[in-house]
């Protein structure tokens, strides 16, 4: 019955995909696309999904629009705006190193949410999770503290705020 | 400011079969294996844009997947389970510039005789106008008369099963001979049966949860460009090779033990052989409709003929689904995705294993 | 007075027949049998350029891909499309050559592995000094 | 929509030049960086403000052309979702990347300012 459960989430969002990346949506379409969903819901539910009913709840996908609006309007913009400034300075100031921050978050996507976000904005990369899941470190292109806390408020806490309202 | 506009595809397509053959060189030099798989994905990656700027899509589609993910995967894993360095030691020099000298007249003549076939001299290569059967093709590929037509707008696939059927069928036989001879190689190893760990197999965290999100995403897109073959670009084996691509990232990112709860090998096998009996039915259900109601039809039929009128219907409440190609998509798919299924679980299994049995064989 | 474009696509030509070259040498030549088969598929990703070059054409501004994209054509639509489209029959061929060669490339590798397993190396030469 | 088009048109040429130049500028970046890791951060501006953001730029364009008819609505689609393929995948090949050099030793940080990673490894909290 779980599998079922957990299953329609992942029909519902295979279906998103297939019709976008279809771009139509005749009867052709819709019909081969609620089968394919279907087949693949029930395939991949039990890996995707551990639990149903956050998909419920409204708030989430505002707080994810809210997180993607904040990340590709002013993280990315600033972040790019920063690194393409050091690359094109004569002088290249960089001061790299790699620093340990704290991450406090429960779901496993929440950390993947962070490391992504942390990741695709130019100047951090994520190299390695702590097998504890409580510490992310980042290989930071301009290293201006060493102190975990600060390093975090810098570089991740409001990442870490949204992804806590969206999938925790 | 036009001319520049037509020129510019000429000028990518210059530039990248250029540095296509500066990877090749590299890749036939180098010594490190590894790095010579990877400068073959690079050349592969040039020919992609050369074959999209040639102006076949379909090829395109097929061609990333295999030659930029399928073939370099299995080619590392292979390294890694062999030597990681060549031994160029002991081959004469003489031979080999004999060997290149001798190489490079053979091209050169099949080369020009190539462009002579194709377009007499080089002032007009290429030709400025299809060849007959070509334009044929074109012609009758949707004329919306269905005794002249095959009912679909999509020239390449109406070709692959439509008026080209029986090639398909062999060159599909000629696949499923290599699987068959991979498994008779493997015919006493299994996967061992062991617990999956998420904690100590496979990579990290991040691996692990996006492509818990992309693998569904990369399979409905495979189903798209399956099902959709006969009105866009793409086709079974398009999706089925863009399938393929989940079942590796599965056994490179998890584990091949977490591969093992999605399918076993038995199964694998079974769906591929579902997926076969789909290609024969689709060749052969027009004959079978004909045999059950007495009227002449042929095998590989799919819309009416002048000498056998009947067929399977075009369409469905105004939606274009050319008759047997949607069934022969659908199977193509399955039978492509679960081939390589069966390939790839068979490569992972570990080495120690293996070894035993081996062991017992030559004994 | 050559086309420039026709000038520019010789080139793509005659670099693809310098792969072939470069990738014929390195199935004779060199020893390792996992190099063979790595330069036997560029050899083959070359050999299905020049089935796709045959089919190939001119046409102003450029070709098309043979795909219609309107669902009922009209008669000058077709028209239009066969003196535009570039040659669908060696796409065909092509497709099911890129798929049917990596299922016997993937076969080759398995046996490739498999002499490793039996014979200790990959190097030709040593295994054929193997049999004396 | 007839309206819309120029505005569509406009924004993706935009979005497209902004890719060039990313592009231009992670390549200067690729080549002036001293080591590996901090080439990556080039590389993160090459995948982001370089693919996905042109990629964006250019499904927005196809939907403005009306000419291609039903097929706009395939290109436009087929490329938003690449785009986010890409900004989901993406991240996870710098990160393994950097992962794999980083304990393999195949690329060494140098210069550094600070490295809490070796000093936990030393530590032993991290066995790698």
């Amino acid at each position: 019955m779980s599998r079922i459960i957990r299953a329609i989430p992942v029909a519902i969002l295979t279906f998103i995909v297939y019709i976008v990346f279809t771009g139509s949506a005749t009867h052709f379409d819709i019909v081969t696309g609620v089968i394919g969903a279907v087949i693949v819901g029930i395939v991949f539910g039990s890996v995707v999904i551990t639990n149903t009913y956050k998909f419920l709840q409204l708030q989430r996908y505002f707080w994810g629009l809210a997180y993607a609006l904040y990340y590709f309007f002013i993280a990315e913009v600033r972040a790019h705006y920063d690194v393409i400034k050091r690359i094109l300075n004569p002088k290249m100031p960089i001061n790299p190193g790699i620093v340990k921050i704290p991450i406090d978050v429960a779901s496993d996507y929440s950390i993947l949410a962070v490391a992504n976000s942390i990741t695709n904005t130019p100047g951090t990369v994520t190299v390695y999770v702590h097998p504890n899941k409580k510490y992310l470190y980042i290989n930071w292109i301009d290293v201006v503290t060493r102190e975990p806390e600060e390093a975090r408020k810098a570089i991740s806490y409001v990442f870490e705020k949204f992804a806590k309202k969206v999938f925790d | 400011m036009s001319d520049l506009y037509s020129l510019t595809p000429y000028v990518v397509l210059a530039v990248s079969a250029l540095a296509s053959t500066i990877a090749v060189y590299l890749a036939i030099i180098e010594r490190d294996l590894i790095k010579a798989v990877l400068y073959s994905a690079i050349q592969s990656t040039f020919y992609a844009l050369i074959f999209y700027l040639l102006m076949v899509p379909d090829i395109v589609l097929v061609y990333i997947p295999v030659a930029v993910g399928l073939l370099p995967a299995i080619l590392i894993i292979a390294v890694k389970k062999t030597e990681k360095y060549e031994d160029v030691g002991g081959v004469p020099r003489t031979t080999s510039i004999i060997v290149l000298l001798s190489v490079t007249v053979f091209t050169l003549i099949a080369g020009y005789l190539l462009v002579v076939s194709h377009a007499i001299t080089f002032d007009v290569f290429p030709s400025l106008d299809a060849r007959l059967l070509a334009k044929w093709f074109l012609a009758t590929t949707l004329w919306w008369n269905r005794l002249f037509s095959s009912m679909s707008p999509e020239a390449v696939t109406a070709i692959v099963w439509d008026y080209r059927g029986l090639d398909t069928y062999f060159e599909t036989s000629v696949m499923y001979l290599a699987i068959i001879g991979a498994l008779a190689i493997a015919r006493y190893l299994d996967i061992p049966r062991k617990e999956y760990r998420e904690d100590v197999m496979g990579m990290s965290i991040i691996g692990k949860m996006s492509t818990r999100v992309i693998m569904p995403m990369i399979i409905i897109v495979a189903i798209s460009i399956a099902l959709h073959g006969h009105l866009t670009p793409g086709g079974g084996f398009q999706g089925g090779v863009t399938g393929a691509v989940t079942v590796s990232l599965l056994i490179f990112i998890f584990s091949v033990y977490f591969a093992t709860r999605f399918f076993k090998i038995s199964i694998a096998i079974l769906l591929r052989i579902i997926g076969l009996a789909g290609i024969v039915l689709s060749a052969t259900i027009v004959a079978i409709i004909g045999f059950l109601i007495g009227q002449p039809a042929y095998i590989f039929q799919n819309q009416p003929k002048i000498i056998a009128q009947i067929g399977l219907p075009y369409e469905i409440g105004g939606n274009l689904i050319s008759g047997t190609l949607l069934l022969f998509n659908t199977s193509e798919f399955l039978a492509v995705l679960m081939g390589f299924a069966i390939l790839f679980l068979l490569l992972s299994i570990p080495e120690e294993n293996v070894l035993e049995v081996i062991k017992g064989e030559v004994e | 007075m050559i086309d420039l474009r026709t000038y520019l696509f010789t080139v793509t030509y005659i670099a693809i027949v310098v792969n072939t070259v470069i990738a014929l040498y390195g199935i004779f030549v060199r020893p390792n049998i996992l190099k063979k088969i790595i330069a036997l598929s560029i050899f083959g990703d070359c050999t299905f350029i020049y089935a796709i070059i045959i089919g190939f054409r001119k046409a102003e501004p450029y070709p098309e891909i043979p795909i219609m994209i309107t669902q009922q054509p009209s008669k000058e639509y077709i028209e239009h499309f066969v003196a535009k489209a570039v040659d669908p029959l060696p796409p065909a061929l092509v497709l099911t050559g890129v798929v049917i060669g990596l299922a016997v490339m993937l076969f080759l590798i398995f046996l490739s592995i498999q002499a490793y397993r039996l014979f200790g190396t990959l190097n030709i030469r040593k295994i054929v000094r193997m049999r004396g | 929509m007839n309206l819309l088009n120029p505005v569509l048109t406009i924004i993706g040429y935009v979005l497209v030049g902004i890719g060039a130049f990313c592009q231009v500028v992670a390549g200067i970046g690729m080549n002036r960086f001293p080591n590996f890791f901090v080439r990556l951060h080039a590389a993160t501006i090459c995948a982001i403000g370089g693919s996905f953001v042109p990629i964006i730029g250019c499904s927005l364009i196809a939907l403005s052309i009306e000419e291609f008819g039903v097929i706009r609505f395939f290109l436009a689609g087929a490329g938003f979702v690449t785009a986010v393929f890409l900004l989901i995948l993406a991240p996870v090949g710098s990160h393994l990347l950097a992962k794999a050099a980083y304990f393999s030793k195949a690329a060494v940080l140098y210069p550094k300012a600070v490295d809490l990673l070796e000093e936990d490894v030393e530590r032993g909290e991290i066995r790698e």
